[in-house]
């Protein structure tokens, strides 16, 4: 019988294999799995490449994973902000390597991999520095830059409530990247708030389908160390 | 020679779908496999309109006219079912989410080919559905179809002579007198059924069979 | 203030100039505005080129369309099913142009139109009939089909209920193609059982949010006349 | 010569969106736009993270931690808006969906290329974010930017020396000085505020500047 759930958020991540290209859902704050986040950081696995909006605070979430010299690569749209100080201070070192993506392309390179589409043509970014290098095309007048699917080995989200068979919903604008990104890697897991039983998600309701979802494990209490 | 029924042979087919599998199937015979899957197994039925989680025919007061299946037959929803639209129904089929499809078809080669949308026929308008992206897309297709037409040609063939829906996509065909694998070999016969020999099934084939595998001894 | 409800079906479909091109959502007997089909016909626009997955049995919906002349080219997956005597007998004749797109690919043209993309490679129909004369590219070692954006100037599409702002909610299995045709039309138009204040839906369970919908109209009591 | 403070500036922008459009406010003083938007209008800010229906922030003990603005500040959410993901939010905004967005620009072209993103800069590693999908589908992107840097170098200039956001995707630009439409004869002054002059805010900018058109006879 199906039940998608991990009885800890160790066990989770406990497959993540040195060089693994990983997602991590969120948008500045909002709809992080921090609490996965932290297991892979214990994990340990290295050589990582990051695909994610942003690149983490402070010590917080991937910035933490950063400062634990884990992160190889990092695949990200706007890895700079207030407060980004693991990645300004690797990527100046040069021990960080970025590929940067506008922001809907990084969305629908995603969604692209998750739907088994080899590439799209988009807009963005046609005559400017980060379509260099990149095959363009003219559609009907308008120029477009080939963007290829974008696959992960695993996909770190986090939803509102799970059922057992992994049909999710989330928080308000917690959604952002997690939808899409559950779609694209091999392994998917969503942290959750709360699990109920398969049934007791109203489907009209389901926003990521559980067939998008390998495992799903419920926050643990937070535990206020000091890493 | 031993000739299943169809329903043996959607009771076989049914046999190989494993507990917690999301599977298509296709219109006609393909949709009696779920009704032969062992009752310990829970398997996930996706319909391409945009279910997954389908379930049995409903009460006849109990039919939502919209909650058809891809046969636009009515159907239900199971509990851990849910709905969704159109391009992410085939973003699970072609992104390779659906562990098994099973579809019906014309023809098979013998380097899986699959042609089960068009005949040379010029007397039909054409129609494609969802063939084609089902065919790319599930992780295994396996093909659900008598060995031979009604005239007893051959289905199984070196190269299809129909339209193709795909190319190389094939894992698994299951007819009414064997289950035959699709490998980088060729054709390998998987099961005989009853007493049926690889002479007489291959006298039936259009393509060159190979012979079972031996079972790997068991120490 | 924003208040998208037509007052009539007629009015919701009065601006159809002659060789538009409109969506029709719905699949077999789901999901479809038969209404606004049906005001369409009388409203009796020619020469239109209809998007859609079926193209109508007997004498319902599209069929009524076909049947009365209106109809110059039809883009669609599986025209031909039991019944649809008007497709059959005009494709026949020479008097319908069919351009026969595999339904996957129908639903990712419509979106990559809604999306702003110029079209995307899809493995689907790759070395077969139906990707013949097009570009095709191997990605990967994976041969892939360019299918380009299918734009419209009008959808009609059916949903269960809508709020006076446009966002939509769907019944169970009736979502499937009018999510996607509501963004890639210049107008879009929403049948709709009931129609609730903005506000009224909850924000989690928009399926269509409205600024893909431009008109929506309630359903009329049913005529049974004999058209 | 008058200068609009960057209040009066958001003031002025505010003027120009229509009641029922659907809008998009890019950080920083884009996003004051919204709070000079007349009352009997009605506006839908969309925010790139996945809103349409930005509130004004919340209360301090309302704040939902997932409920943030592209900006990363805490919003709500007003009646009749809703939610949605990434993928589909970016849909909205590269598919033309959008009336208006708003944008701060480094640079503007006499052809309405923008640069936003990025200077010349090495000290600072490079994000892009969403600047580059909203400046190529928003049917209408207007530019808000004060005239000058701080060194007094005019940010129009016949061509960008900055990198491109995007070409030729500008309609307006509303500076401290002036409004400015980008046309297909080039840069066409709309409005001067004050008494400031054609001569005097050409002086200060590194494009040739258009004069106003003549208000069309109203018979």
């Amino acid at each position: 019988m199906i039940n998608k759930v991990c009885d800890s958020l160790k066990s989770a991540v406990a497959d993540v294999h040195d060089g693994a290209v990983v997602m991590i859902g969120g948008f500045g704050n909002s709809g992080i799995p921090l609490q996965l986040i932290e297991a892979l950081r214990q994990h340990g696995a290295r050589d990582l490449t990051i695909i994610s909006n942003n690149s983490g605070v402070r010590e917080e979430g991937i910035a933490s994973l950063l400062r634990d010299g884990l992160v190889r690569k990092i695949v990200c749209s706007f890895p700079r902000s207030a407060g980004s100080v693991w990645f300004e201070r690797l990527y100046e070192k040069g021990e960080l390597e970025l590929e940067l993506v506008p922001q809907g392309t990084l969305s629908e390179r995603i969604r692209a991999a998750g739907a088994g589409l080899g590439g799209v043509y988009t807009p963005t970014a046609y005559g400017t520095l980060l379509a260099e290098g990149k095959d363009t095309r003219i559609i009907d007048g308008k120029g477009y830059v080939l963007e290829t699917a974008l696959h992960a080995d695993f996909a770190f989200i986090k939803a509102l409530t799970a059922d057992t068979w992994g049909n999710l919903i989330y928080n308000t604008a917690g959604r952002n990247f997690n939808p899409v990104m559950a779609s694209a890697a091999r392994i998917t897991v969503a942290e959750v708030a709360s699990i109920v039983e398969a049934g007791g998600l109203n489907p009209e309701h389901v926003v990521t389908p559980g067939i998008f979802v390998n495992r799903v494990v419920a926050q643990e209490e937070q535990q206020h160390d000091a890493a | 020679m031993m000739r299943l029924s169809n329903e043996d042979m959607a009771r076989r087919v049914a046999q190989d779908i494993p507990d917690g599998a999301y599977v298509n199937l296709g219109i006609g015979m393909p949709t009696q496999v779920a009704n032969f899957v062992s009752a310990d197994r829970q398997v996930i039925y996706h319909s391409e309109n945009g279910i997954l989680g389908v379930g049995p025919a409903p009460e006849p007061d109990k039919i939502d006219p919209d909650l058809i299946n891809a046969g636009k037959q009515y159907v239900t929803l199971i509990p851990g079912g849910c709905y969704f639209d159109n391009s992410e129904s085939f973003a699970m089929m072609r992104g390779g989410h659906l562990d098994i499809a099973v579809l019906g078809a014309f023809q098979v080669s013998a380097t899986g080919d699959l042609a089960n949308w068009a005949t040379l026929s010029q007397t039909l308008p054409p129609a494609v559905g969802g063939a084609m992206d089902l065919a790319v897309g599930a992780r295994q297709l396996f093909v659900l179809m008598r060995h031979n037409a009604k005239d007893n040609a051959p289905k199984i063939l070196e190269k299809c002579v129909y339209p193709l829906t795909g190319a190389g996509v094939v894992k698994r065909i299951y007819t009414d007198l064997a289950v035959i694998d699709v490998t980088d070999e060729g054709l390998r016969v998987r099961e005989l059924y009853g007493d049926n020999t690889l002479e007489e099934v291959q006298a039936l084939t259009g393509a060159k069979l190979l012979p079972p595998l031996q079972e790997p001894s068991a120490h």
